[in-house]
């Protein structure tokens, strides 16, 4: 790192007044790369560190329509969690987990990772049982869990509603210690800074309008910036997967559905860890800068609008209240949307697609952010080695031809049925 | 003889409530001794069916979507393009239907212990039902006479406008007890007086 | 609140309704099609943005699927009919 | 009590022979019926009212309204705590309690303020640079610190006491500010008798001229405007009403405020109400923000917003100081200095421009206010409060102090756009006011006033009255005689130069965002980083996202970083709903506690609580768990109700399955292209067990039709999945299968079910309904009855869950408690009891029958060990699917039984199966779904799916629940425990 970021380097600069350079350059394209990621956000910008880092291929674009981190990344509950209980889920997310828990250090960018703790809430003796399978599973691959009785949970989250008026009363829940939360913008940061170290370019308000391609070969795309030649090419764009795979005539198992997040006030400190309600799909944390920040689920119907409908706000307030009745004092700030793929068994895309050299990484639904080291870890590789990385060899676009879906939660096809 | 308890029986007897400036502008209840069955229609019979009503009831089935239809002691809504409510007071209708329609001419089906019809009157009606439905009820929007299906708290119901501050509501049987507690707990503010039949 | 114009009851906030997805792909005809045909059917998707032919249902209403035509860029109705009178223009 | 030292004699809109008594910091303090918290503050002197975020910095007042950064305080205490609450737009009532915030021991001597000592250290985005050694997980070590010091009031655990509502609302226009656009947008647009909505946050109608002199001209127009408003019969004025939001379908949400009065929760009085109106058409009349300077410690407290001054002035009749200097680029702060003067305080005036408008030059000289022509604001002197300020005049050429209490500033305006914004429309930038404005609206939207940039209120009035009328044309109610436009009062001036670049001087802070502690310095920093995008720049430095989401520090932050950045390229960052922060509780209103969703209970629900039933949440639905007839808890009761059915008999309410009643000349086609298994050829009387798979092949639900009659069939379906299977028939019916005459209708509702179990249930239907025919020739199994008993209508279907010899009773719903009671007391010589879902549950687990977490939408019909039912002979839904290769593959998990080894152990749903001798590592081959103790094997049983099923039959496994440390031995069975000839079903 040419200009390393530490306590002693922030004193030096404070000292001298000197500013400090840019954290990533204002690349301009050049005419080819060996490898050109479309999208600058969270994934895209890992799949080019790793890249670089991992294999050693440089010659990297990535290529953003608006600013870097301006989609996904920058828009979720910044929730970090392995506790996932399918084979290929369980072993990618845990990778992703163990990346985490690096990343400040190997990206030298303190991306704020919180391990405080998350504990999903199970209302009710059967959803007990499927908690405990997701516990077992974590721990007998090496992952720790902790399967707390109703007793358990209220020493532990003591401002939870255990009150006989409760609709859903507590009944249990499943705790992971090492979960957490992150700094999401600066995990966009962080990995443009450090790829750039490595002499990727970092090429913003740049967006991709079509493809080049030789048959079924894909040799570079066209962009509001210029043509620019590509070895291989990667779609990483979260949210509009389709719009930019219809320009390569694919069409994909993907609708575009926006998922609202939402922050109250900043305060001192309330919640200590992240929780998540059982009994409708919500979940809660709190910012280090004191704000809560809670979801739910999506709005429920295709758009790109980037907004979202009241009626949501109003149903995930319902749950926040539900499952913590002091936050009904408290004042909701901000309210946002993003646009997410949803699939038919809410699990991504990760790896060929039927165009030579086109490669995707899409699809995410609910766990974008938190598998962001791990998918630009595997999506490098894959890209790299023209071959699927051994974790997302599950998560193939052509999965359900052969009948292969992939449905972690078993809400069956298409979560938008809630 | 079985006897029939309906699903508010208990929260009936609860009684009222004076609201906050000590009045009572609403009064709440339970209609008791009617009958519904639901009409599904058959492409093509149409005519055998309004044939069949005209014969049992004195009356053809409504074209409007939004205006009860009321004949006698029958009030008849049509539900859906294809379906027909027809509540009653007379209590042989029910039979009298099942035996002038075939099973190819129409369907029929008995609701009358699917649904609670709750009444709602009282100078503070529209405000409660403000709280409770979004649906426009200004009177150019909701006249007298008009009905609409719409949702209540998560649960599907049927209002109808009997006069400018006097609604009913259809609820569903399962609903009833919570969505009278909804009411009620709506109904606070005004004070409300439960009204016995 | 995206407002659904149900042909039947009249406009109603979406939170009536039930939304069903894509409505522009033909459903095989029972017992024919291929797995291919079906599987196309099931799982892709043009997911334009721009005018979107979709089923909602009216679950709180008249229980009517509709055939709703919305632009997914703005959601801007344009059009909504019962599904079983739906014609495509 | 302290005298109100800053309260003018004279003037204002306040009552003053109505005292309001409050609370500030412990200190009572006294002000009068139209305050706000903030301006009896100022009254009273008080002028250090918080501590800034980071830095600790004392602040003070620096806007009289909704803009307020800095005056935020905790509200109220116990469970009535609210922080972060504005002074500025807090209505006095009498008790009122409020503290500072942000402040150790207090906000006049704070211990942190030696945090400022660190403020280069501290720049924007420091902590990305740091805290992250000295190894891996170093920052959890830091963390704590940070949490604690960030953050601003301090919020409690306790549940709010107080009660909120939301309710509906329907307007033709809504307009959405009652200042002399939005008044007279109103009545204009009422005027032909169309529905009008006109909400105001404040508490009083009016907007800027409410800033007005209160013996003004102005004020008496305002009356005027207010008076014509309330006219209008169809014109509904809201007061303390706040548009938070603009959302799709013209729904706007509004928030209405009750706090300023009595609110008793016990009597049904609400804080806080959400108000979702939907309109035909909007006004935008919100307005615009008066934004700051930036200068040296433009945050000491007595630096403030011109317009804000000028509001306590003239409507609070309150001093912010004894000697003013007012620093402006435009002629609206002209109005502020005249206004002070006229009160006999001491002005100086620095104008950045060259010249100003006319009369107000000849009014400056005629005050004596001393003007300063090109001169501008460097620094701010003083510490808790400002003391005075140095300035360059002459276009920097000289430098000069000028001492004063009271420093107000004027950056000129942002119009209050946000709400056009909501639906997705992008502001520009205006050269003419150096500031954002809508770009266009979307239809039927309209806009007046100073919020479109029109400043001036001659132009202001006539875009109000063109608005109302175009808007009440649009929701189809024309405006009839249309109110007067030409201005009766004098205009106000607004002329306006932009703020250009400031000095940049290292050393004092130049604060952009005051309540995040952003400065210019930190706008350097993000630019020389990178960050520069106007998105980058808020998140890199916090910017705007603060409590009143920058509504101060926007436009400063863009207009300086287009100047680091060379460019004109105007961009501004998206405001996002809602407008002002709303408490949690007014989005939720009553559904809260039990009323969070509606309860679905049975026809025997309050039966089954008088009588000793323990309930259980399943979906919407409370069912009976268990009985304490049988023991206390789930665990004890339902080995006793099991053996009640084993060997006697229960009955058991089983309402909440979903019942459909399937009728028409081609229902039998029907059910037999959406059942798995043929239902062409069901006869009546006859009752079938059939499956539904989804197009993808996964199963949707199983369950039971029976047809009653010819054309008539009554279908079940599970409790779980009773509305999907509805909404998936009509699906059918009106989409693609349109030529199938059927209807479909829900009767869950209609009848109440019960399972009547056990080998002496035949007997105990004889004793309870005498005359009925029960016999095994007469209702075989798997066949239905439709009767009349007694008057009543029964359907009495012979089928079996518990593998006992069953029936099922239907009979309408508000009979149930009846014959509930009747099968009870008539067959109590049997030994009949109720039996609960968890004997329900474990009854079927004995018979190898899925539910529940077998029918989990990831296992298909095979994986169920039910591929045999599918039928060769006809289509049905999942056909085609179904056959893919994964879901044939012979390895898949499918379902098995498994019998407990270990005496002293029990097996647990949720443990992972393992082939003995295998390490228990990794995903193991399968894993347990339901487990019960089995009364009559005497030993803990379950169903589980495991790698290739049936194959394995006999085999030991390893059930692994490393949770609990537990690894249990269990043998792989049939999932058939008893009966297997099912012999007992048939007698």
């Amino acid at each position: 790192m040419k200009h390393r970021y530490s306590a002693a380097a922030l004193a030096r600069h404070a000292l001298t007044g000197k500013p400090w350079p840019r954290a990533w350059r204002a690349a301009p394209p050049k005419t080819d790369y060996d490898v050109v990621i479309i999208g600058g956000g969270g994934h895209g910008l890992a799949t080019a560190y790793y890249l670089a880092a991992n294999h050693g291929i440089k010659r990297v674009a990535v290529l953003e329509r608006s600013y870097i981190g301006s989609g996904n990344v920058g828009r979720n509950t910044t929730i970090v969690r392995s506790n996932y209980m399918m084979p290929g889920n369980t072993e990618f997310f845990e990778h992703s987990m163990k990346l985490w828990e690096g990343l400040s250090h190997e990206l030298n960018f303190n991306v704020m990772l919180s391990q405080r703790g998350q504990c999903v809430l199970a209302h009710g003796p059967s959803q007990f049982d499927v908690l405990a399978r997701r516990g077992n599973i974590m721990r007998l691959n090496g992952i720790e869990a902790e399967l707390l009785e109703r007793n358990e949970v209220k020493a532990l989250l003591p401002y939870l509603d255990y009150s006989a008026e409760s609709r859903f009363p507590i009944y249990g829940g499943l705790l992971q210690r090492r979960a957490g939360t992150a700094r999401h913008d600066a995990v966009a940061w962080g990995y443009a800074r450090a790829a750039d170290d490595h002499g990727v370019d970092i090429i913003e308000n740049c967006e991709v309008i079509g493809f080049e391609r030789d048959q079924d070969r894909i040799t570079g795309v066209r962009t509001t910036r210029g043509t620019i030649g590509a070895g291989r090419t990667l779609i990483s764009v979260a949210g509009h997967s389709s719009q930019v795979a219809a320009m390569a005539g694919l069409r994909l198992p993907v609708e575009s559905h926006l998922l609202q997040a939402f922050v109250t006030e900043a305060i001192k400190p309330l919640v200590d860890h992240v929780i998540s309600f059982g009994a409708e799909l919500f979940y809660l944390s709190q910012s280090d800068k004191g704000g809560l920040v809670f979801g739910g689920h999506i709005d429920g119907f295709n758009t790109y609008t980037q907004r979202g409908q009241f009626h949501k706000v109003q149903n995930v307030a319902e749950c926040a209240v539900a499952v913590m009745p002091s936050i009904s004092r408290l004042r909701l700030l901000r309210h946002w949307a993003g646009i997410q793929d949803m699939t038919p068994d809410g699990s991504p895309f990760m790896g060929r697609t039927p165009l030579a050299n086109l490669w995707l990484n899409g699809g995410w639904c609910y766990q974008g952010f938190k598998a962001t080291p791990a998918a630009g870890w595997c999506m490098a590789h894959t890209v790299a080695h023209g071959e699927e990385h051994p974790l997302v060899r599950h998560l193939a676009l052509d999965r359900f031809r052969s009948g292969n879906g992939y449905d972690e939660y078993a809400h069956g096809n298409w979560t938008y049925k809630q | 003889m079985f006897e029939q308890a309906s699903a508010l029986e208990k929260a009936l007897a609860a009684g009222g409530h004076a609201g906050s400036n000590g009045a009572t502008a609403l009064r709440l209840g339970m209609r008791r001794n009617w009958h519904l069955l639901q009409l599904g229609t058959y492409a093509d019979r149409t005519e055998a069916l309004n044939a069949a009503l005209l014969a049992t009831l004195g009356v053809a089935l409504p074209v409007s979507s939004s205006a009860v239809l009321r004949h006698g002691r029958h009030q008849l809504y049509r539900i859906a393009a294809d379906q027909y409510w027809i509540v009653t007071g007379d209590s042989t209708v029910p039979a009298a239907l099942a035996k002038a329609l075939p099973a190819d001419v129409a369907s029929l089906t008995a609701l009358s212990h699917a649904r609670v019809r709750i009444a709602l009157q009282g100078s503070a009606a529209v405000a409660l039902l403000g709280k409770l439905v979004a649906v426009d009820l200004r009177p150019q929007s909701f006249a007298v006479g008009s009905f609409a299906q719409t949702g209540l708290h998560h649960v599907g119901v049927l209002l109808e406008r009997l006069g400018p501050d006097s609604f009913e509501l259809y609820v569903l049987r399962t609903f009833a007890a919570s969505t009278w507690e909804w009411l009620l707990d709506a109904a606070l503010p005004f004070g409300y007086e439960v009204l016995s039949e | 609140m995206l407002i659904i114009p149900c042909p039947h009851c009249g406009a109603r906030d979406y939170t009536e309704f039930r939304y069903g997805g894509d409505a522009s792909r033909p459903r095989p005809a029972h017992g024919t099609g291929t797995v291919n045909e079906w599987h196309d059917y099931v799982f892709v998707f043009d997911n334009p943005k721009g005018i979107h032919r979709e089923y909602w249902q009216h679950v709180q209403g008249c229980r009517q699927w509709l055939v709703v035509e919305r632009n997914t860029a703005t959601n801007e109705l344009s059009r909504a009919q019962l599904a079983r009178e739906a014609t495509r223009t | 009590m302290s005298g109100a030292s800053h309260r003018l004699p004279t003037g204002g809109r306040v009552q003053r022979g109505e005292t309001i008594e409050f609370e500030f910091e412990g200190r009572r303090l006294a002000g009068l019926r139209g305050d706000t918290l903030a301006s009896a503050l100022l009254a009273n002197g008080v002028t250090l009212v918080g501590r800034s975020f980071k830095y600790h910095r004392p602040r003070g007042f620096l806007a009289a309204g909704v803009e307020e950064p800095n005056a935020l305080m905790t509200l109220g205490n116990g469970a009535r705590t609210t922080p972060n609450v504005q002074a500025t737009v807090t209505e006095l009532r009498s008790g009122l309690i409020a503290r500072c915030q942000n402040a150790w021991p207090s906000v006049n001597f704070d211990l942190k303020a030696v945090l400022g000592g660190f403020a280069p250290l501290l720049g924007a985005g420091f902590y990305y640079k740091t805290f992250m050694g000295p190894r891996r997980g170093s920052w959890m070590f830091y963390e704590p610190f940070i949490r604690r010091a960030a953050g601003l009031g301090r919020a409690q655990h306790k549940s709010d006491p107080d009660r909120y509502e939301t309710r509906h609302a329907h307007a033709d226009v809504l307009v959405i500010g009652a200042g002399p656009a939005g008044l007279a947008a109103a009545a204009a647009a009422a005027s032909g008798g169309a529905h009008v909505v006109l909400v105001e946050q404040d508490f009083v109608p009016g907007g800027s001229l409410l800033g007005t002199p209160a013996t003004s001209a102005h004020e008496k127009w305002r009356l005027k405007l207010v008076a014509a408003a309330q006219a209008q019969p169809t014109l509904e004025l809201l007061l303390r009403t706040t548009a938070l939001g603009v959302y799709d379908g013209n729904m706007v949400a509004l928030l209405e405020r009750h706090d300023h009065a009595s609110c008793d929760a016990s009597r049904g009085e609400a804080r806080e109400v959400v108000v979702t109106l939907r309109t035909r058409s909007i006004i935008y009349a919100t307005g615009a923000l008066e934004q700051p300077l930036l200068f040296g410690d433009n945050d000491r407290p007595g630096v403030m917003l011109a317009s804000a001054a000028r509001t306590y002035l003239n409507r609070y009749a309150v001093a912010a100081g004894r000697r003013a200097v007012v620093a402006t680029n435009n002629d609206s702060a002209w109005h502020t200095a005249l206004d002070l003067a006229a009160a006999g305080i001491p002005v100086t005036l620095l104008d950045q421009r060259t010249t100003a408008d006319a009369a107000l030059r000849e009014g400056a000289a005629k005050a004596g206010i001393n003007i300063h022509w090109q001169a501008r604001p460097l620094r701010a002197l003083g510490g808790k409060a400002v003391t005075g300020v140095l300035a360059a005049l002459e276009s920097g050429g000289r430098e000069q102090r000028f001492d004063c209490d009271l420093l107000c500033m004027s950056g000129g305006w942002m119009p209050a756009a946000h709400l056009t914004t909501h639906t997705g429309r992008k502001l520009i930038h205006s050269v003419g006011i150096d500031a954002f404005m809508p770009a266009g609206l979307d239809a039927g939207h309209f806009m007046a006033g100073a919020v479109s940039g029109h400043f001036a209120l001659s132009a202001a009035l006539i875009e109000a009255v063109t608005a109302g009328a175009a808007a009440a044309a649009w929701a189809g109610r024309p405006a009839a005689s249309l109110p007067p436009t030409h201005l009766p009062v004098p205009d106000q001036a607004c002329g306006f130069e932009p703020a250009g670049a400031p000095p940049l001087r290292a050393g004092s802070k130049a604060f952009v965002d005051f309540q995040n502690d952003v400065t210019l310095n930190d706008l350097i920093a993000a630019h020389d980083e990178g960050y520069e995008s106007v998105e980058h720049l808020k998140r890199y430095t916090t910017l705007g996202m603060g409590t009143d989401q920058g509504k101060t520090s926007n436009i400063n932050a863009i207009r300086q970083m287009n100047l680091l950045r060379s460019t004109s390229a105007a961009e501004t960052t998206t405001f996002r709903p809602p407008y002002v922060p709303v408490s949690v509780g007014a989005l939720v209103g009553r559904a809260i506690g039990r009323h969070f969703r509606p309860i679905r209970r049975s026809p025997l629900h309050d039966w089954h609580v008088a009588n000793g039933g323990v309930l259980i949440e399943a979906g919407p639905w409370l069912r009976a768990w268990y009985y304490r007839w049988a023991g206390n808890s789930a665990a004890e009761a339902y080995r006793q109700e099991m053996r009640v059915v084993r060997t006697a008999v229960g009955v058991a309410d089983v309402s909440s399955l979903g019942k459909i009643d399937i009728q028409g000349p081609d229902a039998a086609e029907f059910l037999n292209r959406i059942y798995v298994n043929g239902f062409a050829a069901l006869a009546p009387g006859k009752a079938r067990y059939g499956v539904m798979l989804n197009d993808d092949a996964s199963v949707l639900d199983d369950g039971t039709t029976a047809c009653l009659a010819p054309h008539r069939y009554f279908m079940t379906t599970t409790t779980a999945q009773a509305g999907e299977v509805m909404s998936w028939l009509e699906f059918l019916l009106q989409t693609a299968w349109t030529d199938l005459a059927v209807q479909v209708v829900s009767v869950t509702d209609q009848w109440v079910g019960m399972s009547l179990a056990g080998p002496k249930a035949r007997v105990a239907l004889e004793l309870a309904l005498p005359g009925i025919d029960c016999s095994d020739a007469s209702v075989p199994y798997m066949s239905v009855r439709e009767l009349e008993y007694e008057g009543m209508p029964l359907r009495l279907l012979r089928l079996s869950f518990s593998g006992e010899l069953a029936y099922e009773l239907y009979v309408p719903a508000d009979h149930g408690v009846a014959l509930w009671e009747r099968l009870l007391a008539r067959a109590a010589p049997l030994g009949i009891k109720p039996y609960g879902l968890e004997a329900l549950a474990s009854l079927r687990i004995e018979k190898g029958h899925v539910a529940g977490l077998e029918l989990d939408h990831r296992n298909t019909l095979d994986d169920l060990g039910l591929g045999k039912m599918a039928s060769r002979d006809k289509p049905y839904i999942g056909r085609e699917l179904r056959g893919r290769p994964e879901l044939q593959a012979p390895e898949r998990w499918s379902l098995v039984g498994l019998e407990c080894l270990e005496a002293a152990q029990r097996l647990r749903g949720g443990a992972i199966l393992f082939a003995d001798g295998e390490p228990q590592v990794g995903h193991g081959r399968g894993y347990i779904t339901s487990v019960t103790w089995s009364t009559e094997l005497d030993k803990y049983i379950a169903l589980g799916l495991y790698q290739g099923g049936l194959k394995h039959v006999g085999e030991t496994v390893n059930c692994a629940y490393p949770l609990k440390n537990e690894s249990v031995r269990a043998r792989l069975v049939s999932p058939l425990f008893i009966d297997k000839e099912g012999a007992r079903l048939r007698v």
